[in-house]
């Protein structure tokens, strides 16, 4: 990381946080593989990922400069995953 | 009309509207063959109909195309072209090679591969006249203005040249030949030719209303980037059921379902663009043809390709009536009526008179459209029909087939239409009634193009 | 001067893009042709007789009537699977000798119904011809037409 | 281009032409290009989940071939890169050539570490007779991580361009492609090996 300015610090925490969020998504897997919890599992993958998605957009790709569009890609992102994940949800492997 | 050599185009204009002619009086015999087949089946069976039909529809829009380089490139170059007799010469070289061809046709002299059916020698004169052509082209282009109309333009006639290199290539395996015969066909019509489509309309655009050229460029290089991000990868759609692997039913059937975005942006574009645009231009029969191009090709090419563009659609629907309608609308929306629009705004400058005659030119429009549109419904529900008790209930072809007679029938009905739209047209823009000329005073209407 | 660049830039990324989609499309095609050569179609059976008869085939613009593989006009039958509809994967003989029957005794006038050109093609010719219909025939094509109706 | 009519105009008017798309930080036709790969990606990704409702057997027992550690390894690995992409982004805009390059340098690197990792699991995928035509889970894997992986290549010659050319424009249109490459990756990382 470049070290000194203050406007950096943003994107470490950014960074910082996208790895916690990628370490919470594994424990959500490992959720989703068990039987009672399966569902919240699920969630937890598409929530985090949804949030890594829109971290990545306001600050790598920095949308958080135009908000109109970031709405418009997370309503975007989410509506996929939606989709994906309620399909996983609905018809769970044997 | 500002520069001299912009006048070779008018022979391009005319030789495009005879074989149009030609390709439409063939389509009614086809459509007529499908009613009452035994008619003319000695002298002229179906497949040798076939050929002539599709081959002069190629040569024309091509034909139209050269002939759209040649107005617009020194307009927008700023420059007489580097060559008008080379212009020629190569009009010459087509004109021989595609009387040649029908001709030989009617003789039974042809080869074998779809759209592709040319004698070599006519394939080589076809090469020779589209370096000719590029050379000729090319060079105004460096040597004068370079404007992002010339650019694009310039790539997508390039591509055509390079990817009809291709029909040379004819493999002896059936699955080989198939692969690199899409790369001419499909890329031609939904790759390249986009490229020439889009800038054409972009010119169009410019010179009808009056917006901006900044704004015009940008639209021209985001409708071409759609076009070839989804466009080349969107070949797969062909490649499903031909000896090809199985994973092209996933990259064929998401890039050509995306396909219909740069169709849709360039219907945006030029409705967005009649709307901003500040300029009152006098040939509304052009601003016609140029909104209908769009917006035909986008429901030819964009909805009615991805009706059945989905690989678990297409299994059923593949080789069926609904490929034919399609294949009619997207051709008349996308290529026929973008160049009876460029025909249309063009030949008033290069006859040095004021557009008038519109009315008929109009009237024209809604028939020739109107014709397609109900053509494109028959053959839609005739292919629907054809896929549910041939392919779903097994039934054989021929009897499908005759049960089909009655949207037979209608799509030859509307093919009369369309024929009479096609007369029509050509009669408004070659035979203006001359008492509306008036000698000695400057017909040129349009203020700083 | 950046703003002067916005033209060449978006025309740049244009090119880059559309190279990048050449170059996997190319990619992909190159597998395909070895797929094709290897995999879905018999490179060994391609035999002298079935090359003679694709080019019949193309000699007599059959693709302008029927379809092959689905592609070709749509005014007569399919025929990349003429040979299973004639049961030649039962009885081969007897497949190949319906097949010439039939070019044999075209056209036949029958009033309104779509007729068939005489081809006069040659007994060898014929055969070729066959032989090019039952190599089609067992291209792998991910298991269309649906059904034997083609 | 660029040259005639388009230099003697207005930056006011220019900015305006792009509609809606001139709201978005950096270069308008890069994210023409971005908007394409999501859509691509999206419709990949949504064809395997409805795949996957119609074999689910099929697509849970291949699924167990991945190894969801190399999936997180990659994961870290590109949004690391791409850290230092976004660095490098402001670095740019300070007017820092050298550290811009520097950081670009390194987001490459891990650009390269990640498709070394990929490359890994590809090999082993093969050696275990998996490939391209194995089963449709297989296909869809290789093409949408196959597809995904061709854009890194691409990415990464254009992080080597715009290191080479490193205006501060080039550096966010060239860093723009590289985090919609991330954001595709975070994507298909949990649809494949998450969930």
């Amino acid at each position: 990381m470049p070290h000194g300015a203050i406007r950096e610090r943003p994107l470490l925490l950014t960074w910082a946080v996208l790895m916690a969020l990628s370490a919470l998504g594994a424990f959500g897997a490992w959720l989703a593989d068990g039987g009672t919890l399966r569902l919240a599992g699920l969630g937890a993958i598409a929530l985090f990922t949804l949030f890594k998605a829109r971290l990545i957009l306001a600050n790598y790709l920095e949308l958080s400069r135009a908000p109109g569009w970031l709405a418009g890609f997370s309503v975007a992102i989410f509506l996929l995953l939606a989709m994906i994940f309620c399909l996983i949800a609905l018809v769970p492997a044997p | 009309m500002k520069y001299q050599s912009q006048k070779v185009a008018a022979y391009y204009f005319y030789c495009a509207m005879a074989l149009f002619a030609a390709q439409v009086t063939f389509g009614l015999v086809l459509g007529y063959i499908y009613v009452a087949p035994n008619f003319l089946s000695e002298l002229l069976p179906f497949n040798i109909a076939r050929m002539i039909h599709t081959n002069a529809l190629i040569v024309w829009l091509l034909l139209g195309f050269f002939g759209a380089a040649y107005y617009l490139v020194p307009e927008e170059s700023e420059t007489e072209l580097h060559s008008p007799k080379l212009a020629i010469l190569q009009l010459v070289l087509l004109m021989v090679g595609a009387s040649g061809a029908v001709v030989g046709y009617l003789f039974r002299v042809h080869e074998g591969r779809e759209f592709l059916e040319q004698p070599l020698w006519v394939k080589l004169g076809i090469v020779a006249a589209a370096l000719i052509f590029l050379y000729n082209i090319t060079l105004t282009v460096l040597k004068g203005r370079k404007t992002a109309i010339t650019n694009v333009l310039l790539l997508g006639l390039w591509g055509i040249a390079l990817f009809f290199l291709f029909a040379l290539y004819n493999p002896a395996n059936l699955t080989l030949d198939k692969i690199y015969w899409w790369y001419v066909v499909h890329i031609w019509v939904e790759g390249v030719w986009e490229l020439v489509m889009a800038s054409i309309l972009a010119f169009m655009m410019l010179k009808l209303t009056g917006v901006d050229r900044e704004v015009v460029d940008k639209w021209l290089y985001s409708i071409v980037a759609l076009a070839l991000f989804t466009g080349l990868l969107g070949t797969g759609h062909h490649y499903y059921w031909i000896g090809t692997p199985g994973y092209w039913q996933w990259i064929g059937s998401i890039f050509s379902a995306l396909e219909v975005a740069p169709f849709f942006a360039m219907v945006v574009f030029t409705f967005v663009m009649v709307w901003k645009g500040r300029r009152e231009h006098p040939n509304k029969a052009a601003l016609l043809w140029a909104l209908g191009c769009s917006t035909l090709a986008f429901f030819g090419a964009g909805v009615w390709g991805f009706m059945h563009t989905l690989a678990p659609i297409n299994y059923y629907t593949h080789g069926t009536q609904v490929t034919a309608a399609h294949g009619h609308l997207a051709f008349y929306g996308a290529y026929v009526c973008l160049n009876l629009a460029i025909i249309t705004y063009a030949m008033p400058h290069l006859k040095n008179r004021a557009p008038y005659n519109q009315v008929l030119n109009m009237v024209a429009f809604w028939l020739m459209s109107g014709g397609m549109a109900f053509m494109t419904f028959t053959l839609t529900f005739a292919g629907v029909v054809q896929t549910h008790l041939q392919r779903v209930n097994g039934e054989y072809f021929m009897d499908v087939q005759d049960q089909l007679a009655l949207f037979f029938w209608m799509r030859f009905g509307s093919g009369v239409a369309v024929v009479l739209g096609v007369l029509l047209f050509l009669y408004a823009v070659l035979m203006p009634r001359k008492e509306v000329v008036t000698p000695g005073v400057k017909t040129e209407t349009v203020p700083a193009e | 001067m950046s703003e002067g660049l916005t033209a060449s830039k978006a025309r740049n990324i244009f090119y880059g893009g559309s190279l990048f989609f050449l170059v996997v499309f190319g990619a992909l095609t190159v597998h395909s042709h070895f797929y094709a050569v290897n995999t879905s179609t018999n490179a060994e059976g391609l035999t002298d007789s079935v090359v003679h008869g694709k080019r019949i085939w193309e000699e007599n613009s059959c693709i302008n009537c029927h379809t092959l593989l689905g592609e070709g006009a749509y005014f007569a039958p399919e025929l990349g699977n003429v040979w299973v509809r004639y049961g030649g994967r039962d009885d081969p003989e007897g497949a190949r000798e319906a097949i010439k029957l039939w070019m044999q005794s075209q056209p036949s006038g029958i009033e309104g119904r779509r007729q068939m050109p005489q081809f006069n093609l040659t007994d060898e010719e014929l055969d070729a011809l066959a032989d090019f219909f039952k190599w089609v025939s067992e291209i792998d094509t991910q298991n269309w037409p649906p059904n034997d109706a083609g | 281009m660029g040259d005639g009519e388009g230099a003697c105009n207005e930056a006011v008017e220019i900015s305006s032409g792009w509609g809606p798309l001139s709201a978005l930080p950096g270069d308008a036709m890069m994210w023409i290009l971005i908007i394409s790969e999501l859509a691509v990606f999206g419709a990949a990704l949504a064809g395997y989940a409805v795949s996957r409702a119609l074999d689910p057997e099929l697509f849970s027992a291949s699924q167990a071939h991945l190894d969801p550690f190399s999936g997180a390894l990659n994961t870290a690995i590109l949004l690391t890169s791409g850290a230092f992409a976004a660095g490098a982004v402001r670095q740019a805009r300070a007017g820092a050539i050298r550290t811009t390059r520097w950081l670009i340098g390194i987001a490459f690197l891990f650009g390269l570490a990640f498709l070394t990792v990929k490359v890994g699991e590809y090999a082993g995928h093969l050696a275990d007779g998996y490939g391209l035509e194995a089963n449709t889970f297989f296909t869809l894997y290789y093409l949408v991580t196959g597809f995904h992986a061709a854009h890194v290549v691409f990415g990464l010659m254009i992080l080597a361009l715009v290191a080479a050319f490193a205006s501060e424009e080039n550096v966010t249109t060239g860093c723009a492609f590289w985090h919609m490459v991330d954001l595709v990756w975070v994507l298909v990382f949990a649809v494949f090996y998450l969930s």
